[in-house]
């Protein structure tokens, strides 16, 4: 009988204890998230199956591999300790992955009209102001926040999923899960959080302010971009070198037109390959321990308001510009700047056709939009550069 | 960074270091941009490129087109 | 001349001895069968390939790197000693295969008809009843086999090659050539072994029974369902849960309708890589003294002994069932238990036709197939957790 | 496990644990996937899914079925 | 202010030195020849960034992972030290390559033609003499040259860029960037180079000659033939089998019919992918100390010269073959065996039709072109065997 | 190799054996292609095989072709 009580012991009823289980619960919501109401799925359907699958008990997705004293392998390792080790500690995934959206990325509306890079620079404002947030709540001892946590919490607001997982798996790994979860989250809810700021913040004459016909990007312009973006950051700054420094070559290989099939494979096969794992990978550090506790909260609540805060700004700086340049901005585009790309773009699109059916801000808000990415990129250099 | 400053401390100056970088450098890249454009509109100066061209080919639509002219054809030959 | 007696040293043929040439030989055989044949190609040509690489005097294939005391490479490792220690000593490969095989999988016909789980139940008899002959051989010392060893070679019974190769990495990567090769040769094979049982085991009024029209799905089941087994596997076998949480992630891709970018990867690019080195990985271990041995000749027979039983005995449960239930099941679909999808169902309709040329099994012959793939990760599991 | 046993009786008790598991197993499945069925078509109906599209997408027979078409069209014409 | 001058000491301007900045100036002209000049873009693109990036002081991407005395990692390593690490050090990258090389290689022609295999042979000279000369400016002490790095600087010659790669990462890893740009840049500059050299060592009647038309090959041939050089090479030299094997399985995967799957994957995504991190890995290496020197001037010279001998001797080969045999050989042929797969066959037909318009030699070259392959592969082997 | 002699002279015993190895290695070659290509005319004669399938299935040229032709027929209806 001692075979039953063997494979009872090994179950995973007789090893399930409550963490794992309301862990497991939390996998099953994000699936659901994703595959229901559409949030992220690219995502949030690795993440949520690589959350059930290491709290599964006694299933070893997250032990690490035993070497006897020879060094031989006695055991291996498990699946999701081996991507996490290889592909998110590394930081290979998030940077290939930030090649891939290089490769998919079109600077041409933002090049037309290069004054909106200054929307994805005022958007940012978001990352700190909540970084200072996060600060203030462990300086007050409210939540135990470290200056490294604060700024992997920050970067939330920075709506760019690769970044965000790149800063946090460098500054506070124990925050990956939640982070990158919020990260995700929020970019998906774009589309409700940032109506009612946007109308809250302009009125109906602006939302129908008509911008001016962007004009048509050479092909040289486009080539020369990445290659002059990549020089000024290693200029400047050289942390955010590693994640500029594969975007700007996703785009190169994107633009220069002559290494098309290279640039095909890492625009599908490759990002989806890395994808999969990240998403997996991100999974592998949502245990109960790290994830069901109070700081949790602290960052999702921290995480919306960084949303808000960097849309407000947003907007607000086109309306500033408005009131310096000649040329018209309409504020809507101002809350691309947070990226999310291309969820908030269209977001400014939506409202522009309400207040006016005819006025398309889509391309408009391309420029912003993009130009968030780098921002954000930016501030997680800075924050590296600082603290790191 | 030096860790005698209080943690608010420390958290205000990344934010001003911070946002200042961020500002600075993208303002520094609206320059380089609106430079890099006049130099090339000055000296290489191109047509504007095609649209890059879809990356699968699918079938084209010109298919359902052609249904309908032949159905119209079959038609025309029964009705007479 | 010095410089001659170097190369021709260093030659093949001045190290050639008999083992690896007949090694050459059994590699140069499997891609005749692969590619002559037809014997599971995707296999069993990187694993020929495979086989007469590693064994080519002096090449070095399965070399492993040389690092100086201050832990510099002094010479490289050989390309198939990386590929063994990353992808399968690690037991990537298989589940990273398997995720694949999840994407590949329609659940839809078993969900129609659960009950043709049973039937994929009683197909892994010929899993144990061919471990009880290996350690019987054994413990009366005709062969040396362990009880690990039995266990791996019981596997091979079912007729699922990234399981077969995924218990065996663990519990006897020694066995893990002969293993491989038997499992995917029998496999293939499965067209010839399988008609006579059957036909011996039923009667031509049993073959010609029709079947109940299969109810559609709908695609909330199939997103449900592989969600419902990775739970109920975690709960009660943890042991097999990366092979079939693997699994599921992989069916819960292509089913959930979200992330059709990464199940079209995970199909294709992803798993025709993986399947490449997969190959060639296990062909690393075909080496004269693991495989030139009477082991491998009991293992051979035992893994045929295998396939017959679990068809039989998928056969026998399907008219057991027939006694016991009023919905009529034809138990020529009983044989389809044993996996190797679809050469099994796909015997089962040919048969089917022979008696009737109207009753077309295909669709109902998958329910088993695919419960035979979930049936024998089950049984692996059982080993993993009671021996491994 | 206890090494004490014949190598045999390890063997057989494998066996009996092994298949009993398996039988447990799936049959414990078959009933939640009954459930499972059962509760979505009470609590989540559906109408059925159209099969998944095809992933390359190759020329539709419409063609040849087309070029049949044609030729009849053509052939009138001559014929005429 | 302290926080100013953390940012300033960390940024790219203050730590700029010249041999970076003057790294950083060679790799956007290499891009330049790849976009613009078209030189092999496939892989000097990846080489110009990864050059870039490698140089941008302060960026890290070449830095190695640090450890604290228990092992856990402290700060990960740079991209490009991974990439290099894993992919280049280990020659996995190389061999990749090579198998989709083959898997894209026609033999056809050759089998048609095996006398070919001869021209393939003799443009091998360019290597040795090569060889040869870097040796005698070690010995007289004009560079700094041991005989390891006269073979990775002779294998130029060979104008096979994965061959060059492998060869000179085993035997003189520091010269990898300087033999890796020339191998590629020279293969782009064949038009230029070979012309000249072709027209002087043939006579406008030789030029004209025409060759018998190439008979069929049989899908057997084709299968057959990759197993046969791979136990040739097996036998006769197995050092050279790492490349030539990998060479012969994709060749094998695309003849054979039954694993179409696989050799899709093979010349796509997969070679796509391994070529971007190739090409940066490869470009890792071109830091200032390694490549501003003369030594680099010596191996852009000498690269040249093995190119243009290579060119000479196969044409001389094929003047030689038609004093002794009866059928006719078109010398232009001849310079198709520096390989350089397919620009040098081109430039045959391309002369061939500037003496005949009617002439259409392009078939005919592909034979000793892809010759030339297999010759710097055993020419590679040769080397490793005797100085590796 | 023998570290006694000079660096010329290794160089010199290299190109010697290497071109000699290559030229072997590929007369070698020749004669075995040679010797394989009679075997399999000989005992495995088979019918030259079709040029490898396109890898990407493309819509067919016989779309352009169609047009031509429906327009032809729509023309004859017109001009009736
Ligand atoms: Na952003
Ligand atoms: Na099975
Ligand atoms: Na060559």
């Amino acid at each position: 009988m001692e075979k039953l009580a063997i494979l009872w012991q090994q179950s995973g009823l007789a090893q399930m204890e409550l963490g794992p289980a309301a862990m497991m619960t939390v996998g099953l919501i994000l699936l659901y998230l994703a595959i229901r109401r559409g949030f992220e799925p690219l995502l949030l359907v690795p993440i949520g199956i690589g959350t059930v699958l290491v709290n599964l008990p006694g299933a070893g997705f997250e032990a690490a591999p035993v070497y006897d004293a020879q060094g031989h392998l006695q055991s291996p390792g498990g699946l999701l300790y081996y991507i996490y080790e290889a592909g998110i500690a590394t930081g290979l995934f998030p940077l290939i992955i930030f090649m891939g959206v290089g490769a998919m990325t079109d600077f041409g509306p933002m090049l037309a009209n290069p004054k909106t890079l200054l929307l994805g620079a005022a958007a940012q404002v978001g990352i700190f102001t909540t970084l200072l947030g996060a600060v203030a709540m462990g300086e007050f001892g409210w939540l135990d926040f470290s200056l490294r946590d604060a700024a992997s919490i920050g970067i939330i607001g920075g709506a760019d999923g690769p970044t965000a997982i790149f800063v946090t798996s460098i500054l506070s790994p124990e925050l990956l899960g939640a982070v990158a979860v919020a990260a995700y989250s929020y970019m998906a809810l774009v589309p409700i959080i940032q109506p009612p700021i946007m109308r809250l913040l302009t009125t109906p004459a602006e939302r129908r302010i008509v911008m001016q016909q962007l004009r048509p990007v050479s092909r040289v312009e486009k080539i020369l971009f990445p290659l002059l973006l990549l020089v000024l950051v290693g200029l400047l700054l050289p942390s955010a070198a590693p994640l500029l420094g594969m975007f700007c070559f996703g785009n190169l290989m994107r633009e220069c037109g002559v290494v098309n099939r290279l640039s095909d494979t890492t625009q599908n096969a490759l990002i989806n390959v890395v994808t999969i794992f990240l998403g997996l990978g991100v999974g592998s550090k949502m245990s109960a321990e790290k994830f069901l506790n109070w700081e949790t909260l602290g960052i999702l609540g921290l995480g919306a308001f960084a949303f808000c805060l960097g849309t407000a700004a947003g907007v607000l700086m086109a309306k500033l510009m408005n009131r310096l340049s000649a040329t018209p901005i309409n504020p809507l585009i101002g809350s691309a700047g947070v990226s999310a790309v291309p969820m908030a773009a269209r977001v400014s699109n939506k409202l522009g056709l309400e207040a006016d059916p005819h006025n398309f801000l889509l391309m408009h808000a391309m420029g912003p939009n993009v130009a968030g990415v780098i921002g954000s990129a930016v501030a997680a250099g800075v924050m590296l550069a600082m603290i790191g | 960074m030096a860790n005698g400053e209080s943690l608010i401390a420390q958290g205000v100056d990344l934010m001003i270091y911070g946002m200042g970088t961020v500002f600075v450098f993208l303002t520094l890249l609206v320059l380089a941009v609106t430079l890099l454009s006049a130099a090339v509109r000055r000296w290489l100066p191109e047509p504007v490129p095609a649209p890059p061209a879809p990356r699968q080919v699918d079938t084209p639509p010109v298919d359902a087109h052609l249904r309908a002219i032949i159905q119209a054809a079959i038609d025309q030959h029964r009705n007479r």
